[in-house]
């Protein structure tokens, strides 16, 4: 089955969702969102974009190591507690004022970092799971 | 004045999506029912949402408006052309009353073509 | 659409998404852009056609109202004391060319009125519609052709 | 429940520290040197290395062994003259093991232990020694040494414990000793039976005598024996409960009725193991333990009338029994039983003589039983069977084993000059002057009178049937005497059993009269003055009696086995000891899987079921406590809105609906409908993040739903009774009730602030985080969301793991 | 309020445990998700003392009045609860697909082989 | 030592992590996960030893003060459960090394391995209520993974059913952190007690300390919640049943000890009664599910439950006495049962069969495995000198000189099935004639069989040690205030 | 005004969730019952709109947006999953 309409909407509805999840991701800390959220909604948007081309095609757009994904995420977390760590106590958070061009001031707070790890697990372990039941359904049919 | 708009647009919006709820009990058939679900909330949905935006007086609200309504018209339409026509496919179980129905006789046609081995045996 | 159009809009989008357009913003929306673009690259060998931003008003203004007349008929029908409807199936044949072209042609037919795009056949020349009301199959096209393709074609194809 | 029901604050343990303890000063240098060590742990220590020479020399495996016995015996002679030269004074040794505990290994020396010690070392070499000539050299010589000479020091444990706890541990050990002795021949079914008839009844009652001990120890605050026997009103506080426990104990390690079924199958283990288990050492294990409670519990107002109900009964039944038997080694072993029987009922009885007489009955019955299993072990070596029908003539074939087998028959019978007459004679004499308590006095000459009839009457049948009638039936070898050395054990124990009657003054005060002092306890003096010749008297005259009674119906066993076998169909209908016991066992075996079934059926509904209806009972029965008024009806229903009434109702509707469709996917459609519900009452409750999150999960979940159901088949409809529908939807609706009132009861108890006003006023200010939860989530309480993304992480790494194996998969079906 | 969420609770456990009581292990399946569901909405009714802003604090500093907000931190536990039944579910998912697979039913009745 | 915490969480995350990257290369992913235990081993003993002072360590999470951070506390319970779980599954991991054969299925075995560590290990060092819950899901889903990876139509069949109670005890166990929340506003298990002790035994607690129970009773078995443990201590892969069985029960005996003498010390008192019943009926449906089986695994399974109704019987008698004897129980079952479970798993690989009734005359064709057995099944029948007889015994005791003698009565008379099935079931495999050919095992499966049950006679012969580190565990955690004063002072 | 409007807004968008809701309980065909879920999807995007007016939190639209994106990709999951059996081809 085949939907040229679906097809033509998709990649504007991923573009979208995945920017917006970049957005839940960045000011999650100001706002609903947040780690999880974003994670999620990549996942999903990905998720749809799959189901709009078939199987084959969508392998190929989205062949990315969702295990390297999620394992980065936790090693990502962990290592920011462990950051924290040596400055006092496992995930001890830090703030961290930056000057960038163009952008300007910065917080980097080691928090954030955390959720990004976030982030790369849920999208890692969502995709990993769906992509692993894919394979099998196909092979199935 | 604003307010007034703005209540106008919300009371609107949430009148067209309870029309479309009463379509979608009154109507005879799935696509009958599409059609209210499909029009009347995402126009309902924008009017709710223009309401929004004027009442909050903020950028991002309407911005955020904006790009939702949009979201929902690029949307509305392939869902329900999704769901329609897996709908037809499942059993047209169309209404009594439908007059006309090209897209059976394109399915039937097009079926008849796959299982025609004239198809292959041209190669 | 070139990358870099793309990439300009979805840092416009950003900036509607954030609600402050300061350059900052601005530039936080190219990286994300530039991001997203790198993990999709293997999905754009075909579907990079989007629409010219230019001359969309004209289709813009005539399906604004057409939209309005869909949902005021849809009132009537679906509060009207008795249902009289003849619903039915017919096809519609389109010239566009693009898949946009089509997509955008079917979907405007489902939010106009009476209307609703059931499927477009295989060689994307035909739409079926759904019709709440048909009696004459002549007219309901030739006001899809009338209010909705001819824009369409200006705007995309 | 105890009344201390708050925790006591104790800082540091009790600091009683494990080590070695003596009444007197003795220097830490005596603790390898010291006697009572060397008589029980040598034994266990040459058990542990005894199996390795044993497959090495297997030749000379039984030397080997021979050390042990002989080195106790060696430490028993020391032992002895210290005591003796110490003014014959108790005095313990003992070992804190867990003294926080109240777990000792302690011995005490006294008159007693001193007695058993003897024999069960002197035994012990006795039975190596034959068993040097028994066993044949391809057997597991290593495991059968081991055990025997570990089952030694067990015993050799149990006759010197001061402390209870070391009791029962020694008691135990003698039970597992003896199973693998039992079980020796491990491929015969018969032994295993009998190996688990005899580990569960005398396992069992050592663990009701474990109960009892630990009550007895709580209830005086002592748990040395040497201690208890000092307090003489303990008796009276000990309840029957505990008494009875103790009893039990003792009553089914010496096979008391009707606990006596094991021992008949336990004569499956080697002759050589018979004889040292089972009439010499273990079995009087419970004659021991009731001799060391005398002094303790005797006053017990049970005491008389349940101890001796056991014995007399033991004794008779195991008369008859073995009057029917037809194997040598079980008219040997009801025999036993039956003698048992006899001194458990003078202990039972009580007072001086009844006491002195039974131990002097003890130990005669110890060495000529002993010695008779011997000569049994021989006819079975030699002949290939030990059944009396298939033997017969053996006094001709086998001369000297038939002299043996006579002497020692004699003596248990009581005929002069063998030591049995002499305490077959005190026997007598203490019935006729019971000395004890109560009123029967009449009755204890006739019943002695009797149980000597029985003795002279089956030992009579143990001797002529094999030794001097003709044979039934043929025996599988063709018997002859043994070698010397084979003859040698029962030989010496022989001579024992003549020398104690000839010359009865070489142990009548230095071993007996001290023994029988230390069972009467509280300090009473025993001088005896033993001889075969007193003139003749009543009991000489009650001997003669028994002899004349007992060789007529010798003479007429023909029709006292008919009576017998009328007994015994009589019998035969009412529910034996024995019937019980398989019936048990076998139900235990097979009986046991119709009740595992009623909860373990496989079924996991079932398991729901009763995972949901037990709280849910528990929860309703303390709800039904809760204080309604005050608890849940101040906020009732304030607060609510519209919205959240059509919230509620677009949840609760969903929810049913996912309950009643029938079609899978409806069911996933309202069940995301739920979670859209879900999702829009959590926004109500002002939880933005718990919204969005709700939403993405739930469409995720359609997602993967959608992706396993497409195999799973059409939800078809079931047939399910109108009753099981109806219990179902009971204990559902009963557990949702039970949570509605706990929950609404709980959101109306709300008396602290909660820890959550701190995140409120930090977030922002010190964590940078105006979205509080968000805030929660990566920085106060990132530690749990670590551990959350682990889950994740995990999941994904399972989902993997199963799915690799997508290609080795095959459907079973 | 309170009533109407307990009882909510309340109507999700029962159908909850209901399913989980049925046949088919789709039911069982469905049954689980609708238990986390009703067990998140413990944690958040947990936290309910009437009404209060949403946990999102105004960036200017000042005193703040935690009253005026509800509860954060019932939310982040159900936020760390929703994850892991979403990761329990997606695994319990799998393994009921395998174990209709394997059994060639999905009738929890024909599938005890482990009885005892 | 405060601050070395993070270590019993952090390292097997990471080491899991590491692991199952590296997973197509099985000789650096074997080294490194043995490494990775000995190091945790040593952790935990260096921890062990600190706190034998009766220092109670805390750690708080990213420095937030006290009842607002997540604490981490490590009192002597605590420590003795970590130096537990760490060489039980240590010596599980040396088994799995020569046990498990199928290499393409092996590769998620040692990660998944570490993250249950992680899970367990977190629960035992946290020292607040809804940490535990989520480490309980990584144990937990850990375990829903380690049962099924080796799978066989059986082992799905099981997990399908373990996994499905658990996410009801799951459930349950939120239902319980929500009423405590409504009722005292506090996760944090030190505050929380404090603040219950205020509120009093008020019915709502004693209804919240019901529910913990309920969930708890999951993981470690009480009746009726029993229901998955046969399955799945018999049919998971050998290596998983002895940690199952030898350190996963003992988490929710934890769990209970801490709501029993921490949180809820009132409501346990009145809940007390139930509490025994429920101990009893465990006792007894684990004695008598022996009975019936065939199975070595499966009758150890139930001897299990059998032994963890003698373990919360301990607990039930909320007393210091009882206390320290169930402490002394738990480690003295943890490495008998692994020992026991693993030696199953040997005459496997030397006989091919679990199944009593295809072995036999063991004995004589195995000496080695058949002593190993032996130790193992008198230890459990509770025969002295080994642990199995101390460890019932204090519980006896602290039973009877409770008063509590009906109950003490019954548990003791269980005693009898116990004696009963552990010898039959040694009869059945190490006598008679059953049974063919004996293969050979593998040095690694023998020592880790061996190492395990030494600790039965060490642990016997050596009581007085034990039972004195038990007494010392049961002194602090009967005396809350040290707890509570330890996480205040220092957060 | 403004209060009062969102007042008969939500009456009005409470009646229509309770219509759809009506349909997605009787079906009869599952066609009819997605549609009702989609439907039921749009309401929940209205009430949530409404609700942040009422509440006055402009946070609350972002959840209508991100409502809007994933009510849009479980229909479409459904309709492929009712269009073939399965989602993925
Ligand atoms: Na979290
Ligand atoms: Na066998």
């Amino acid at each position: 089955m085949r939907s040229l309409i679906l097809r033509t909407i998709a990649p504007a509805v991923l573009h979208l969702t995945l920017l917006f999840s970049m957005f839940l991701l960045l000011y999650g800390h100001n706002q609903p969102g947040g780690g999880f959220i974003a994670g999620l909604m990549t996942s999903v948007g990905i998720v749809l974009q799959w189901i709009a081309v078939d199987e084959e095609e969508g392998r190929r757009r989205f062949n990315w190591p969702y295990e390297g994904i999620f394992l980065a995420g936790l090693a990502l977390s962990t290592l920011t507690g462990v950051w924290g760590y040596i400055k006092g106590a496992y995930l001890k958070s830090s703030i961290y004022r930056f000057e960038l061009p163009f952008i300007g001031d910065v917080e980097l707070f080691t928090a954030f970092l955390f959720d990004v790890g976030v982030y790369g697990v849920v999208v890692g372990v969502v995709m990993c799971i769906f992509t692993n039941l894919c394979e099998k359904e196909t092979q199935e049919s | 004045m604003s307010d007034a708009l703005a209540a106008i647009l919300l009371l609107g919006g949430s009148f067209f999506m309870l029309v479309a709820s009463i379509g979608l009990i009154r109507l005879p058939d799935v696509y009958c029912r599409m059609h209210a679900a499909t029009k009347a909330t995402t126009f309902g949905m924008g009017g709710i949402l223009l309401g929004a935006s004027l009442i909050f007086q903020s950028t991002t609200v309407t911005t955020q408006a904006l790009l939702a309504i949009f979201f929902l018209f690029l949307t509305a339409p392939v869902a329900a052309h999704l769901i329609s026509r897996a709908a037809y496919k499942r059993g047209p179980d169309l209404c009594d009353d439908t007059t006309h129905d090209a897209y059976g006789k394109y399915l039937e046609g097009r079926k008849a073509e796959e299982e025609s081995p004239q198809r292959y045996g041209d190669a | 659409m070139p990358l870099a159009t793309l990439a300009f809009t979805i840092a416009t989008i950003w900036i509607f998404l954030h609600g402050s357009a300061t350059p900052g913003h601005f530039f936080v929306g190219l990286i994300m852009a530039l991001l997203i673009i790198r993990f999709l690259k293997k999905s754009y060998y075909q579907d990079r056609a989007f629409f010219r931003i230019g001359s969309y008003f004209r289709y813009l203004r005539s399906f604004t109202w057409e939209l309005l007349i869909a949902n005021v008929q849809v009132l009537k029908i679906v509060l009207s004391p008795k249902l009289s409807i003849r619903p039915g199936i017919i096809p519609y044949k389109t010239v566009c060319k693009t898949p946009l072209g089509v997509t955008m042609l079917a979907n405007s037919i489902t939010l106009t009125p009476g209307t609703l795009s059931i499927d477009v056949s295989d060689d994307d020349e035909t739409i079926f519609v759904h019709t709440l009301d048909i009696d004459h199959p002549d007219e309901v096209a030739e006001g899809i052709r009338k209010g909705l393709e001819e824009p369409i074609v200006g705007a995309v194809e | 429940m105890s009344d201390a029901r708050d925790y006591a604050i104790i800082t540091e343990a009790q600091n009683a520290k494990p080590g070695i303890r003596f009444t007197e000063n003795h220097s830490r240098r005596a603790l390898v040197l010291d006697n009572t060590f060397i008589i029980v742990f040598f034994p266990f220590a040459a058990a542990l290395i005894i199996p390795w020479f044993a497959e090495r020399f297997r030749k000379h495996a039984a030397w080997f062994a021979m050390v042990a016995p002989l080195v106790s015996t060696w430490a028993l002679y020391n032992l002895y003259g210290e005591w003796a030269a110490g003014g014959r004074q108790t005095f313990t040794r003992a070992i804190a093991w867990v003294p926080a505990a109240n777990v000792e290994i302690s011995f005490m020396v006294d008159g007693l232990s001193l007695m058993w010690g003897l024999l069960v070392a002197g035994m012990g070499a006795l039975i190596v020694l034959y068993s040097h000539w028994y066993l044949h050299e391809h057997e597991a010589l290593g495991r059968y040494y081991g055990f025997l000479i570990a089952f030694m020091g067990s015993m050799l444990g149990v006759v010197f414990s001061d402390h209870l706890i070391s009791l029962f541990i020694f008691w135990e050990l003698t039970s597992i000793t003896s199973f693998f002795l039992i079980g020796f021949w491990s491929d015969r079914d018969a032994s295993n039976y009998g190996a688990t008839k005899a580990i569960l009844i005398t396992g069992s009652g050592g663990l009701a005598m474990l109960g009892g001990f630990l009550l007895l120890g709580d209830l005086g605050g002592e748990w040395r024996l040497s201690q208890l026997v000092l307090m003489p009103d303990i008796a009276s506080q000990v309840s029957l409960g505990v008494f009875l426990l103790i009893i039990l104990g003792a009553a089914t390690k010496s096979a008391q009725w009707p606990f006596h079924i094991w021992l008949p199958n336990a004569m499956e283990a080697p002759t050589p193991i018979s004889a040292f288990l089972h009439s010499a050492t273990m079995v009087k294990a419970g004659i021991y333990l009731l001799s060391r409670f005398y002094p303790i519990l005797g006053a017990h107002p049970a005491w008389g009338y349940v101890v001796t109900g056991f014995g007399m009964t033991t004794m008779i039944a195991g008369g008859l029994l073995s009057l029917r038997a037809y194997d040598l080694k079980a008219i040997l072993a009801y025999g036993t039983i039956s003698q048992l029987g006899l001194i458990v009922t003078f202990l039972g009885y009580g007072g001086k003589g009844a006491i002195i007489g039974a131990t002097l009955h003890l130990y005669n019955h110890a060495a000529a039983k002993a010695a008779m299993f011997m000569t049994v072990g021989i006819i079975d070596h030699e002949a290939g069977t030990r059944d009396v029908r298939l033997l017969g003539n053996l006094k001709k074939l086998m001369p000297r084993t038939h002299i043996l087998a006579v002497i020692a028959a004699l003596s248990l019978i009581g005929i002069p000059p063998m030591g049995g007459f002499i305490t077959k004679e005190m026997l007598y004499e203490v019935s006729l002057h019971p000395g004890g308590p109560g009123s029967w006095s009449w009755f204890w000459p006739y019943l002695t009178v009797f149980a000597g009839v029985f003795t002279a009457l089956y030992h009579l049948r143990f001797l002529s049937e094999p030794y001097w009638q003709a044979a039934e039936g043929e025996a599988p070898k063709h018997p002859h005497d043994p070698p010397m050395g084979m003859l040698a054990a029962p030989a010496i124990l022989v001579a024992l059993a003549l020398a104690f009657g000839l010359a009865p003054g070489l142990i009548e005060n230095a071993i007996v009269a001290p023994a029988a002092q230390a069972t009467l306890g509280g300090g009473a003096k025993v001088e005896l003055h033993l001889g075969l010749w007193h003139g003749i008297n009543t009991p000489l005259i009650m001997s003669v009696i028994t002899m004349a009674l007992g060789l007529a119906l010798y003479f007429g066993f023909a029709h006292v086995k008919k009576v017998l076998d009328a007994v015994a169909t009589a019998w035969g209908k009412a529910p034996a000891p024995n019937r019980i016991y398989d019936g048990f066992v076998n139900w235990l075996r097979e009986g046991t899987w119709e009740l595992l079934m009623l909860i373990q059926d496989g079924n996991l509904r079932r398991y729901m079921r009763w995972m949901f209806v037990l709280p849910t009972i528990a929860v309703l029965y303390l709800v039904w406590r809760l204080d309604w008024g005050a608890n849940v009806f101040p906020q009732g229903f304030a607060g609510a809105s519209f919205l959240l009434v059509v919230v509620a109702l677009m949840i609760a509707g969903a929810a049913l609906a996912t309950a009643l469709f029938r079609r899978r996917i409806p069911a996933i459609l309202a069940l995301g409908t739920m979670g859209y519900g879900i999702a829009g009452l959590f926004l109500l409750l002002k939880a933005p993040d718990l919204a969005l999150t709700q939403i993405m999960v739930e469409s995720a979940s359609v997602v993967l739903f959608l992706l396993v159901f497409y195999y799973l088949p059409e939800l078809k409809p079931v047939r399910v009774s109108a009753a099981k529908k109806i219990r179902d939807w009971g204990i559902a609706i009963g557990l949702g009730v039970c949570t509605t009132l706990v929950m609404a009861a709980a959101m109306n108890t709300h008396q602290f602030r909660t820890i959550a006003d701190y995140f409120m006023r930090t977030s922002k200010p010190v964590a940078g985080f105006k979205n509080v939860v968000n805030a929660i989530i990566v920085d106060y309480r990132s530690y749990d969301t670590l551990g959350e993304i682990a889950v994740l992480v995990i999941a994904g790494i399972a989902v993997y793991a199963l799915l690799r194996l997508v290609g080795e998969m095959k459907c079973d079906h | 309020m309170v009533w109407i969420l307990a009882m909510i609770i309340g109507v999700l456990v029962t159908v909850a445990s209901y399913l989980i009581m049925q046949r088919r292990i789709i039911q069982v399946v469905l049954g689980m998700a609708v238990l986390s569901h009703a067990a998140n909405l413990m944690i958040v009714a947990s936290g309910w003392v009437g009404d209060g802003k949403a946990p999102i604090v105004p960036k200017t500093g000042g005193p703040l009045d935690p009253f005026a907000y509800v509860d954060p931190l019932p939310q982040a536990m159900v936020l760390t609860a929703i994850v892991i039944s979403l990761a329990v579910t997606a695994f319990l998912l799998v393994l009921a697909f395998f174990t209709y697979r394997k059994f060639g039913t999905d009738d929890i009745d024909e599938i005890r082989r482990l009885k005892g | 030592m405060n601050a070395f915490f993070p270590t019993f969480v952090v390292l097997p995350l990471a080491v899991g992590t590491f692991l199952f990257l590296v997973r197509k290369n099985r000789a650096l992913q074997e080294s490194v996960s043995l490494i990775a235990l000995l190091a945790n081993l040593i952790f935990a003993g260096v921890l062990l030893n600190a706190t034998a002072d009766g220092t109670i360590f805390v750690h708080r999470m990213g420095l937030w003060p006290f009842p607002y951070a997540i604490v981490l506390a490590a009192d002597r319970l605590a420590a003795t459960l970590l130096c537990l779980s760490s060489s039980i599954v240590g010596a599980c991991a040396v088994f799995a090394r020569s046990y498990l054969t199928d290499e393409q299925r092996k590769e998620a075995f040692h990660p998944l391995l570490h993250f249950l560590l992680m899970g367990m290990q977190g629960c035992f060092i946290t020292g607040d209520l809804f940490n535990l819950f989520v480490f309980f899901e990584v144990m937990l889903i850990s375990t829903y993974a380690l049962l099924g990876f080796y799978y066989n139509l059986d082992q799905l069949e099981m997990a399908f059913k373990y996994t499905c109670l658990n996410l009801i005890a799951s459930a349950f166990f939120l239902l319980g952190v929500s009423l405590l929340y409504a009722q005292v506003g506090t996760v944090n298990m030190a505050d929380l007690a404090v603040k219950i002790k205020l509120l009093g035994p008020t019915p709502l607690m004693v209804v919240t300390a019901l529910v913990f129970v309920f969930v708890f009773s999951v993981k470690a078995a009480i009746f009726p919640m029993h229901l998955w443990l046969p399955s799945a201590h018999s049919i998971s892969p050998t290596p998983i049943s002895a940690i199952l069985a030898g350190v996963l029960v003992k988490v929710g005996i934890y769990s209970i000890i801490r709501c029993a003498t921490l949180i809820f010390p009132a409501a346990f008192l009145i809940l007390q009664p139930g509490l025994i019943l429920l101990c009893l009926l465990t006792i007894a449906m684990g004695a008598l599910g022996t009975l019936p089986q065939t199975s070595i695994k499966r009758i150890l399974a139930y001897s299990t439950i059998n032994q963890l109704g003698y373990i919360a019987f301990g607990v039930a008698l909320l007393s210091q006495a009882g206390l320290a004897a169930a402490v002394f129980y738990i480690v003295g079952h943890a490495y008998l049962k692994s020992a026991m479970l693993l030696g199953a798993g040997l005459n496997q690989k030397l006989t091919g069969t679990v199944d009593l009734e295809e072995m036999g005359g063991m004995m004589g064709k195995a000496p080695f495995a058949s002593l190993l057995m032996l130790v193992g099944f008198l230890s459990l029948a509770g025969f002295p000198p080994f642990t199995g007889f101390f460890a019932k015994l204090f519980v006896l005791q602290a039973g009877f000189s409770q008063g509590a003698v009906l109950a003490t009565g019954i548990a003791l008379g269980f005693g009898v099935i116990s004696l009963y099935y552990n010898f039959t079931t040694y009869q059945r495999y190490a006598w008679g004639t059953g049974g063919g050919e004996v293969g050979a095992a593998g040095a690694g499966i023998y020592g880790s069989v061996a190492f395990l049950s030494a600790f039965a006679v060490v642990f016997g012969l050596g009581a007085y040690w034990l039972f004195e580190w038990a007494q010392l565990v049961a002194a602090q955690i009967t005396n809350p205030e040290l707890y509570i004063a330890a996480m205040r002072d220092l957060g | 005004m403004i209060a009062l409007a969102v007042q008969i807004s939500l009456v009005m968008m409470g009646a229509s969730v309770l219509l759809a809701f009506i349909r997605l309980a009787k079906g009869p065909t599952t066609s009819d019952r997605v549609v009702a879920a989609d439907t039921l999807a749009t309401n929940v995007l209205g009430v949530i709109a409404l609700f942040a007016i009422q509440t006055h939190n402009k946070l609350f639209i972002i959840a209508v947006l991100a409502l809007a994106i994933l009510s849009f990709v479980g229909t479409t999951v459904y309709a492929k999953f009712l269009e073939r059996g399965k989602i993925i081809e």
